[in-house]
């Protein structure tokens, strides 16, 4: 097991609190910034008084692994409030407002609705799988959080791979999809789940693809390492604001949308289509697991999304982890518009864009990536923006096929 | 066109059909001859009747009658009705599906409601009743076997609430209960007052 | 046109009705739910929902005169009505029982439409709404007699007019009753 | 080998045909409607519509009642424009009994009748894209115009949806100056809301992917098929029932009728969206001529509507037909002149335009077949009556 | 290193062909553990991510395909029993001579740097090994333009 925790390593802190001296303004904000750290050094301090050194790493590893734990459910019940809230402006309503002001109960509500609900199991299931798939989903769910760089110094388990970490654990959760929908024995289920496998295989590869030009700047695979080479110009150097990052950017995101299985790429619990996919012959708290999954997982990629393209923590004023959270739930709300918007793709077209349209825009992107390391600054802003919207336009033509026709309509008086 | 000249018409391009006027429509007395007048008025460039608006049946007691409304989508013309009628007990025409796509979901609503058998229907089922379903429920004399049984829970219900069950009912509602049998019929809406 | 523009163009209407859900009433594209209970959409005078029998004064005094015309006419047959007789067994022209099955009548308004007697009218409560399907909705004659004020109170122009002209036709009546007691007269 | 690869034919690639048995509770056929469909991975090879959950023979109800007291009965059939049912039904009669209908009386059923229209294809078109996976947005637009026409109609007739508001010979009840003032505000500000809609809608391109070249239904299969109403325009061929029979007094209202060019789904939804400018256009013109006084019920049939049960229609038989939204809705009724038509059949538009649900879903995906179920736009109270 | 073998023996034995494929999972998740355990965490993830994403994917896919396989009745087993059981001797009586000839040192690598880290695989696959590899993506080209020509024909 790796050991090496953020308490364990020596903090740039020490040295910057010297400067945080000089005024109170500055000092305050250095510890608002590491507030969480603080926190943890000052748990650890006590406890180290009475504990043996292995107890004390078990409390460090404790803390942060029932951090995530409280932060990732918390995050979904509070997702599917903002969803609901969100999508309810979005149709002019109101969205959900009985329970507590503002409704701001309502997560809770629904929470003990999920629990008192009969649990159901079909007669024809795979019993034991139709049992485990719920916690097979939430598992690599809650384990990409470890990864997840939420403020300085506030990464979990800062592996030197964390961003092939991040894909690898969350491309297993196909298998939990296939073990729900096939332990189900339901046709629908099939479907989805079939649905699930094919999209998942095909969007992690432009997703893999489109992270390859940020590995390729920041030199690294390791979450932090990457928002640290987003740091200058007062935290303000974004990947995102390079042509290629922004293209990989949208690639990533869309790709990230349909990883998570949301809208308009929802197709393998597309709701009027196979009535739920592959849960669709859960209930209760299984249902509620499944649920809990997707908004992790719509959590974690906005925050990888973040980490890579909008320079993660990084920002000017603030503490880091509000920045952090900031973006990442604007790229949440974007996520909800998407749903408040539009319809839904079908399954060739989803496809046909993996492979026809993404994949090949992911490659330019690499090689446009690689045009921009080797150029001097005049000649690569210029050359790579006209050369990436040369490739755009190329595959727009090339795709003809999903470009809406133009019809014209007559009139009989 | 005069009813007169277009029977005419219609009989000297197919000869040997009967035909007759009855109240604006045009019946056709041997129901085999029907898919040929239709053909001919679909075909032929004065009617052009392309478009079959409705097919129903009708229960005229003595005899069942399947009635065509044909309309022309081409020339904008119509309605031009047609009839046929057919012994109750050998309910056979021929069926238009072939000549008219539209025909095939109402035939087998007439199938299903009056009992006339299609022939060539691609796929002559009931539509609207079940499978199993016996009887033809839009003819005049079906009668709707359960409508006279209550179940006996029911009556004793409706009985608290002062409502007044006639005692045929209540009768046969005791005889089933007695061989142990719950009447599966339901309720009829509100039982008729008396 | 960039592919693409499209839906970033309904992205915006629908961001756009985000803001304006906020800061805009219902006719500008803000929020036009009517949060129920609370707050209600004003009752149309013409609204009808389930029937009800009017009285004038009290209830003993209701219009309806068991004539059956309703009932019969009613096109689910949920009315049913059983005429009360006196002690001789001569028939009264009032109703012993006046029941409405609830579950199902369909709010057509034929019974008010038929009716010869104006005792008949589509009332605007609709909230009986409650925990048991059969005895809960079967209206006998006690549940279902309002006054006439009350038809006044729900429906003014209606009942006003109804009003008038059952004054008139009493007084029509009344004349003709003179008329014939004083054609009788001179006999 | 070559025959190992071919995913036409579903024996080559041994992959395992599915049954699927889509409804009668499913979230998307529109009510208790269902399919049997067969497929292949996603594709479908077969699909059998189910129908009759929702059969109450209708017919034989109004058979055994008076035909007065059948209109609220209509009002079920195609629970969402129950004023086009109406309209039909008393056009049918008044054939049969020959009864003229008074002018200001004619002007009112026409506005119902179009503004019905509206309602219609604004919440088709929303249910279309609920189909499509938009989550209830369009829907829940088209609703809030929607429920600015229901309340016209509540306050018209009593319903928002059950109006039963026709009567044989005219109307039930006066539409006051401020009602008719407000339906003009309503159809001034239709167009912008329709513009919005178009904005979010028409050009999306997801919308576009999933709507172009899926469900064609040609030309003479149309025809053939007897399929009615915007469907019909859809595939281009020029027959709208207000045309061509001018009923009532369409004859006086200047419109154009909108055809399509494939008879696609998209097709389909545009040409609703037309027909809607062209229906605002008909409204326009009839609030404008519309005689500020004058009978709502003719004088034959005035006496009648106390007592529904005297009215005797002499022998004969009459077709009466509308153009419904949803395409042609004829009522056929037999008297034999008595108070209860000896028969009574409806020719219901979405029951007849599913004839051909199978030959337009052959060989799409499973999630088209929702689509194109949308596009059909059926309402199970009128596939099944 | 017990679950993964566990796993294994499941893999080959159990009835349900489902079943197998997961415990193929587990498996494999078992040998990314035992990489871990050897600070190999590139090698672990890249295992988790080819073997359980993406190739048992593809394997769970195929039999989600065929036929009649969500059929409970269908017999999933095959009478090829003994030879595996034979083919998997003959296997290990040739590991055997590998496994003696391989000197075993005591004390594994201590440095985690020494081998296997990102930098040092990338330097040797593309300096040291750069044939093979080439050679490795053309034929994975080829392979990738076959597909599409088989997969392009049906839609002509």
């Amino acid at each position: 097991m790796d050991t090496r925790f953020p308490s364990e390593k020596a903090y740039p802190f020490d040295s910057e609190s010297s400067v945080g001296m000089k005024t109170e303004k500055i000092f305050s904000m250095q510890t608002l910034d590491q507030i969480f750290i603080i926190a943890k050094k000052i748990i650890l301090g006590v406890t180290g008084h009475f504990l043996p050194d292995w107890a004390c790493l078990l409390t460090s590893i404790l803390i942060s692994i029932s951090a995530i734990a409280v932060l990732g459910p918390f995050t979904m019940m509070y997702l599917t409030l903002l969803e609901r809230k969100v999508i309810g402006r979005m149709q002019n309503r109101i969205g959900p407002n009985r329970v507590g002001k503002w409704g701001l109960l309502q997560p809770f509500a629904d929470g003990i609705k999920m629990l008192t609900k009969e649990d159901i199991v079909p007669l024809e299931a795979d019993k034991v799988i139709h049992f485990l798939a719920p916690l097979f989903i939430v598992m690599p769910a809650l384990l990409v959080f470890a990864v997840i760089p939420f403020g300085r110094n506030m990464t979990a388990v800062d592996l030197n791979v964390g961003l092939l970490f991040f894909i690898a654990v969350s491309s297993t959760t196909t298998i939990a999809i296939f073990m729900a929908s096939w332990s189900s024995r339901n046709k629908f289920s099939l479907l989805g789940g079939m649905r699930s496998a094919a999209q998942m295989i095909s969007y992690e590869i432009p997703m893999v693809l489109s992270v390859v030009p940020v590995i390729m700047m920041a030199g690294s695979l390791s979450t932090n390492s990457i928002v640290e080479a987003q740091s200058r110009w007062h935290g303000l150097k974004w990947f995102v604001f390079t042509p290629w990052g922004f293209l990989g950017f949208i690639i990533f995101f869309l790709c990230a949308v349909a990883e998570c299985n949301r809208s308009p790429f929802d197709l393998p619990e597309g709701e009027s289509e196979i009535v739920a996919g592959f849960h669709t012959e859960y209930s209760g708290m299984k249902f509620a697991l499944f649920y809990m999954a997707e908004f992790m997982n719509s959590f974690t990629l906005s925050g990888l999304a973040v980490t890579l393209f909008l320079g993660g923590w990084q920002g000017p004023f603030l503490p880091s982890w509000i920045w952090f959270f900031l973006k990442t739930y604007a790229l949440i709300f974007v996520m909800i518009w998407f749903r408040g918007t539009l319809p839904r793709v079908r399954v060739d077209q989803l496809m046909g864009l993996a492979w026809k349209f993404l994949l090949p825009l992911t490659l330019a992107n690499l090689l446009v990536t690689g045009f921009w390391y080797f150029t001097s600054r005049p000649v690569r802003i210029a050359g790579s923006m006209v050369l990436l919207a040369l490739a755009f336009w190329i595959l727009t033509k090339l795709n003809r096929d999903v470009v809406p026709e133009k019809r014209v309509y007559h009139f009989a008086e | 066109m005069t009813p007169e000249e277009i029977k005419n018409k219609i009989q000297t391009a197919l000869p040997g059909t009967a035909l007759k006027w009855v109240r604006d429509t045009l019946l056709i007395e041997n129901p085999q001859d029907l898919p040929k007048v239709a053909n001919f008025l679909k075909t032929s460039e004065e009617f052009r009747f392309d478009y079959l608006s409705s097919v129903t049946g009708a229960d005229y007691l003595q005899y069942l009658e399947a009635v065509y409304h044909l309309y022309s989508m081409e020339k904008k013309t119509g309605p031009f009705v047609l009839r046929a009628r057919v012994g109750r007990d050998q309910a056979r025409i021929p069926s238009l599906v072939p000549l008219y796509r539209g025909a095939e979901y109402q035939e087998r609503e007439a199938y299903d409601t009056y009992g006339i058998i299609f022939e060539n229907h691609p796929d002559l089922r009931r539509i609207f009743m079940w499978e199993g379903f016996e009887g033809f429920p839009m003819r005049k004399d079906y009668v709707q076997e359960d409508s006279e049984i209550l179940e006996a829970s029911d009556i004793e219900w409706l009985e608290k609430h002062q409502v007044q069950v006639p005692e045929g009912m209540k009768k046969r509602a005791e005889e089933l209960k007695k061989q142990g049998r719950r009447a599966v019929a339901e309720r009829p809406g509100q039982p008729e007052p008396q | 046109m960039i592919f693409g523009s499209g839906v970033l163009r309904s992205m915006l209407i629908t961001l756009k009705n985000f803001f304006t859900s906020y800061f805009k009433g219902p006719e500008e594209g803000g929020i036009f739910t009517v949060e129920y209970p609370e707050t209600r959409l004003p009752e149309k005078e013409r609204f009808r929902n389930f029937p009800f029998l009017v009285y004038d004064r009290n209830p003993e005094n209701l219009r309806c005169v068991a004539c059956d015309i309703c009932a019969k006419e009613c096109p689910p047959k949920c009315i049913y009505i059983v005429r009360e007789f006196d002690k001789e067994g001569r028939p009264l022209k009032r109703p012993a029982v006046f029941d409405i099955d609830f579950t199902v009548c369909m709010n057509c308004g034929i019974c008010e439409e038929a009716c010869p007697f104006d005792a008949i009218y589509m009332d605007h409560e609709f909230e009986i709404a409650g925990p048991e399907r059969q005895s809960r909705l079967l209206y006998h004659k006690d549940d279902l007699l309002k006054s006439n004020e009350y038809f006044h109170k729900i429906r003014p122009t209606d009942a006003t007019a109804i009003d008038q002209q059952r004054r008139e036709a009493e007084e029509k009546k009344k004349a003709a009753a003179e008329a014939a007691a004083k054609a009788k007269q001179p006999d | 080998m070559e025959k190992i690869f071919s995913a036409r034919d579903p024996s080559a690639l041994n992959t395992e045909t599915l049954e699927i048995n889509f409804g009668p509770q499913h979230p998307s056929t529109h009510g208790v409607f269902r399919m049997n469909i067969v497929c292949d991975g996603e594709t479908v090879v077969s699909l059998k519509p189910v129908m009759g959950y929702l059969h109450r023979n209708h017919e034989q109800i109004a058979e055994n009642m008076s035909y007065a007291a059948s209109m609220p009965y209509t009002d079920r059939l195609d629970y969402f424009n129950s004023m086009s049912n109406n309209f039909g039904y008393s056009l049918a009669v008044e054939k049969l009994a020959n009864i003229e209908v008074p002018e200001r009386a004619q002007y009112i059923r026409v506005i119902m009748a179009e503004l019905t229209r509206l309602v219609n294809h604004v919440s088709v078109i929303g249910f279309l894209l609920n189909d499509l996976g938009a989550f209830f947005t369009p829907v829940l637009y088209a609703f809030r115009e929607r429920e600015k026409i229901l309340d016209i109609f509540e306050e018209v007739s009593g319903a928002r949806m059950m109006c039963n508001y026709f009567r044989f010979g005219g109307v039930k009840y006066e539409i006051q100056p401020h009602i008719l003032q407000r339906i003009k505000e309503i159809v001034k500000k239709f167009p912008k809301f329709l513009e919005e809609f178009e904005a979010l809608l028409s050009k999306n391109e997801i919308l576009c992917m999933r709507c172009q070249n899926v469900g064609v239904l040609p030309k003479e299969l149309a025809v053939s098929a007897s399929i009615t109403g915007p469907m019909l325009r859809a595939s281009g061929v020029d027959y709208d029932i207000r045309k061509v029979d001018k009923y009532s007094i369409y004859g006086r209202f200047k419109f154009r009728i909108p055809l399509g060019e494939k008879g696609d789904v998209y097709d389909r939804y545009y040409v609703r969206i037309l027909e809607m400018h062209e229906s605002l256009k008909i409204l326009d013109q009839a609030l404008k001529d519309i005689p500020a006084t004058g009978e709502l019920v003719s004088k034959k049939m005035a006496p009648f509507l106390k007592s529904p049960r005297n009215f005797k229609p002499p022998v004969g038989e009459a077709y009466g037909r509308v153009e419904a939204p949803k395409g042609e809705l004829g009522f056929y009724v037999v008297s034999d002149g008595t108070p209860q038509p000896w028969r009574y059949h409806v020719r219901a538009p979405s029951f007849i335009n599913l004839t051909i649900l199978e030959d337009m879903c052959l060989g799409h995906k499973i999630a088209d077949v929702i689509v194109i179920l949308g596009s059909v736009d059926i309402v199970l109270g009128e596939v099944d009556h | 290193m017990g679950i993964s073998l566990i796993a294994g023996v499941a893999t080959v034995t159990l009835p349900n062909i489902f079943h197998a494929t997961l415990s193929l999972v587990a498996a494999l998740l078992g040998i990314a553990g035992i990489y871990l355990i050897l600070h190999a965490e590139f090698l672990a993830v890249i295992q988790v991510l080819l073997y359980v994403g993406a190739v048992v994917t593809l394997i769970i896919f195929a039999i989600m395909l065929t036929e009649g396989i969500s059929n409970k009745t269908i017999a999933q087993r095959n009478k090829l029993g003994p030879a595996a059981v034979g083919g998997a001797v003959v296997f290990l009586a040739a590991l055997w001579g590998v496994i003696r000839s391989t000197p075993w040192p005591i004390q594994g690598g201590t440095s985690e740097n020494s081998y296997a880290t990102l930098a040092s695989l990338a330097g040797s696959l593309l300096g040291d090994y750069i044939f093979p590899f080439e050679v490795i993506s053309v034929i994975l080209i080829a392979v990738l333009i076959g597909a599409i020509v088989i997969a392009k024909k049906d839609s002509v």
